[in-house]
Formats: structure tokens, C-alpha cells, sequence
């Protein structure tokens, strides 16, 4: 699955996409993977409320299943206009 | 119904001449025509040099047209522009734009600022400030996200 | 503020264009510029020749400045503009203009609806349909009226 | 003092200005007195509720006075935008 982070996300974790090989069932299940792996992901997902994700680049809820997703994108709330 | 996503810059009085252009000559029961043109602000005190506008190509494109359909769905509008830059702007700079066209002024005014509210929280853009001694993030407001509220 | 009353067309992109030059180049602290353009509409089902457009010399200008000039003290606005036509109009002319400029975007938009509200019942102007078969004064709506009542 | 008269008003009167010489102390003294001229101002002045006055061009009520005034303006109301 393709991974993808903007902003300060993006420059936390240090690359705007990555492939991940992850069999986790739910955003949140994805999240606790990749805090796992390094401090700078532990650094990017701090605090969930500063988040906001797209599965398959539709705003989902952080509970949301991951079955079938080809894409899954964390960054912080918008700010358009 | 129009979404344009671009680098490049804008003339949004020509942008509004083609939209009416469309609405007014080509649809008899138009009679309101409503734009809003965000500009690049200096709220940094003179010292903000360039803001970066990142998007997420893609999504962008699909949540501003599902933003426009909404619209579209609870108002009878003629038509209905939105153009949202990316990339590098200078301050006074156009940043995007919005026009809707109807039948009444009310439902003119209040598509557009529901397009704008849904624009400025639900479309994928963030803005990043580089000033003369530093940069950062622009924070997304509580009175953003409040404003959606009057919408439910 | 620029307040103009003319028999007249204008071009409204290219009045937008102006105005945005002045509002933003000219102001660091502008992000939000609001249009709303006026369109002979035909409501009489195809039949609506000419529109006829009376108004009241010197009160009009007098009307149209007070009302401006109001908007720009309740809100805190770049700059305002008003155009408005009478004379002769054909369906799908543009009949009258108003633009504001603000720092932010509820500003702008609110003191637009303002302008046009106080415009529309409080500015001496009264329209006229020539009609295909025969003519009618156009009657003022109780909602126009009604929509002041928001402001107070 | 000028009368002016505009849209329908002067459309019924037949004329969109006209020199009233008048003691009259109010709008409404001055209405009467018009109305008591011919049937043509019967026909304008019928309704009061359908209609506006300005003196010297601000908006006022039917009992304000008319010490002073250069200029009264009766009209429907106003139907600009």
C-alpha cells in the first residue's frame, strides 16, 4: 500500500510516500505499525488530533478499515482559501 | 460547473468575464452573479517573503468537485467556478477564486461562502509561511472549522 | 471607495481587475475580495423587451455613499464599490455592481450582502419591464424589505 | 417649493416635476393639499402605504415637517439592484 504524508508530516517523517507491506486492519492498527519502526514516525503521529487521513483520497476516521485501500494519506487539517 | 487546480497565475476579472459570459448570455433567468478572490496577506508584519501552497494531486481535484456538486444540489445555481493556485505566491497575490451565478443574490451569496467555508477545511491544501527569519505552518482555525457548522 | 451611478454599460471583470489592483497591490493586509454583479433577468417567460431603469439625480449618489459609507464604519473593509445603472436595459445586461475588499473573508462577504440589501430598498432607483404586450412596474418584495431587518 | 414625482407616481400625475406654492407645515399637510387639487393626485396620493417621501432627497415619514424644505420627492418604493 502506497503511504503518503503532507506538510509537516511529509517533513517529520522525511519523505512525501512510501510503500508499506502491512497487513493492519484499520488506519489506527497502520499508525501503531509505523510508530513502531522509527522515533521519526513516533514524532509525526504525537498527537492524532493534529491529524487528519484519506483513505484512497477520501477523509476517513482514524477507526476506518484499510481492506482493499491502495492508498493511505496522513497530514494535518487543511488550510485552503 | 468549472475546478481548476494550477501553478500558474489568474486574472480573476477575466475569470469573471467568462463566467458571466456563460451564466448571464446563456441562461435568461440569471440574475446574480457572485465572485470572492482570496489574496496572499502579510500577516507577518512585512516580513513574509514567499507562501508555499502544497496540494495533494488527486484528492484536490475530487473534493473540490464534490464541494461544487453539494453546492449545486442545495441551491439552484447557474454555474459555479472554483480555481485554487499551488506553489509559490508572493503576498498580494492571487490565491484562488470562486464565482457562483443564480436566479436571487440570497442563494448567489450563500453558495459561495459555503463553497469557501468547505474550501478552506476540506480541500487538501496547506500553506506554508517563509518569512525573512523562518517559516512555518499556518495553523488551521477553530473559527474555520467552526464556520462548517452553519451548513448542517 | 468609488461610487458611480451611469447610464452607461459596464465591463464587471475588468471593474473586478481595478478594484482588486487597488485592494491588493496597494494593501498589504487585504486576503478577501468580494463581487456581486446585477443581470436583467426575464422573468416574464421570454417576453421582456427592455427594462427601464428611473432613479432620482443627486439622491441617488447621496443614497448610494451613505450606504456605503455605513458599511465601511460597521465593518473593517480595504475599500468599497458601487456601480449602478438606469436608462435602457436589455435582458442579460448588467445592471449594477457592488465590491468589497477585507482582510478576511466574512467581512467581505457580509458587508457585500449589506451594500446590496440597503441597494436594493433604500437607494432611489425603480425599474420598469416593457413587456411584449404591454408594461408593468417592477413591485417591491416584502423579503427585500424584510432582509434589513437582519442589520439591525 | 419643487415637487418631483417618480415611476408610477409621476406616471399618474403626468408630470415629473412641478413649482407647488404651499404654507403646508408637514408632508401630510401637503398631500391634502394636493389631493384636494384634482382627481389625478386623488388617483397618486390614494394609498399612502404605497408610498415614499424625501425632502430636500433623505427618506422621512409622512409627519415630518416642511420648514425650510427646497425640494419634496414622492415615489413607490424603491426598487434598485
Amino acid at each position: 500500500m502506497d503511504v503518503l504524508y503532507f506538510a509537516w508530516v511529509r517533513e517529520r517523517i522525511g519523505l512525501p510516500k512510501e510503500r508499506v507491506e502491512t497487513s493492519a486492519a484499520t488506519v489506527i492498527a497502520l499508525v501503531e505499525e509505523l510508530r513502531a519502526r522509527e522515533d521519526r514516525y513516533g514524532a509525526a503521529f504525537a498527537d492524532l488530533s493534529a491529524l487528519r487521513v484519506a483513505v484512497d483520497q477520501e477523509l476517513v476516521d482514524f477507526d476506518a478499515p484499510l481492506a482493499g485501500a491502495r492508498e493511505v494519506a496522513f497530514f494535518p487539517p487543511m488550510t485552503g482559501g | 460547473m468549472r475546478i481548476v487546480v494550477q501553478e500558474a497565475g489568474f486574472d480573476a476579472g477575466r475569470e469573471l468575464t467568462r463566467f458571466s459570459a456563460r451564466s448571464g448570455a446563456g441562461d435568461p433567468g440569471i440574475g446574480a452573479i457572485v465572485s470572492f478572490t482570496g489574496v496572499v496577506r502579510d500577516t507577518a508584519k512585512g516580513t513574509l517573503e514567499v507562501m508555499q501552497i502544497e496540494h495533494y494531486p488527486g484528492m484536490t481535484e475530487a473534493a473540490l468537485t464534490k464541494i461544487a456538486q453539494e453546492a449545486m444540489t442545495r441551491w439552484v445555481l447557474g454555474d459555479v467556478l472554483v480555481i485554487h493556485r499551488f506553489g509559490q505566491l508572493a503576498p498580494g497575490d492571487q490565491i484562488m477564486m470562486v464565482a457562483t451565478s443564480s436566479a436571487h443574490r440570497k442563494d448567489a451569496f450563500e453558495a459561495a461562502e459555503y463553497l469557501m467555508d468547505y474550501l478552506k477545511s476540506r480541500a487538501p491544501f496547506w500553506k506554508k509561511e517563509i518569512l525573512r527569519d523562518g517559516a512555518q505552518w499556518v495553523g488551521a482555525r477553530d473559527e474555520d472549522e467552526d464556520a462548517l457548522g452553519r451548513w448542517d
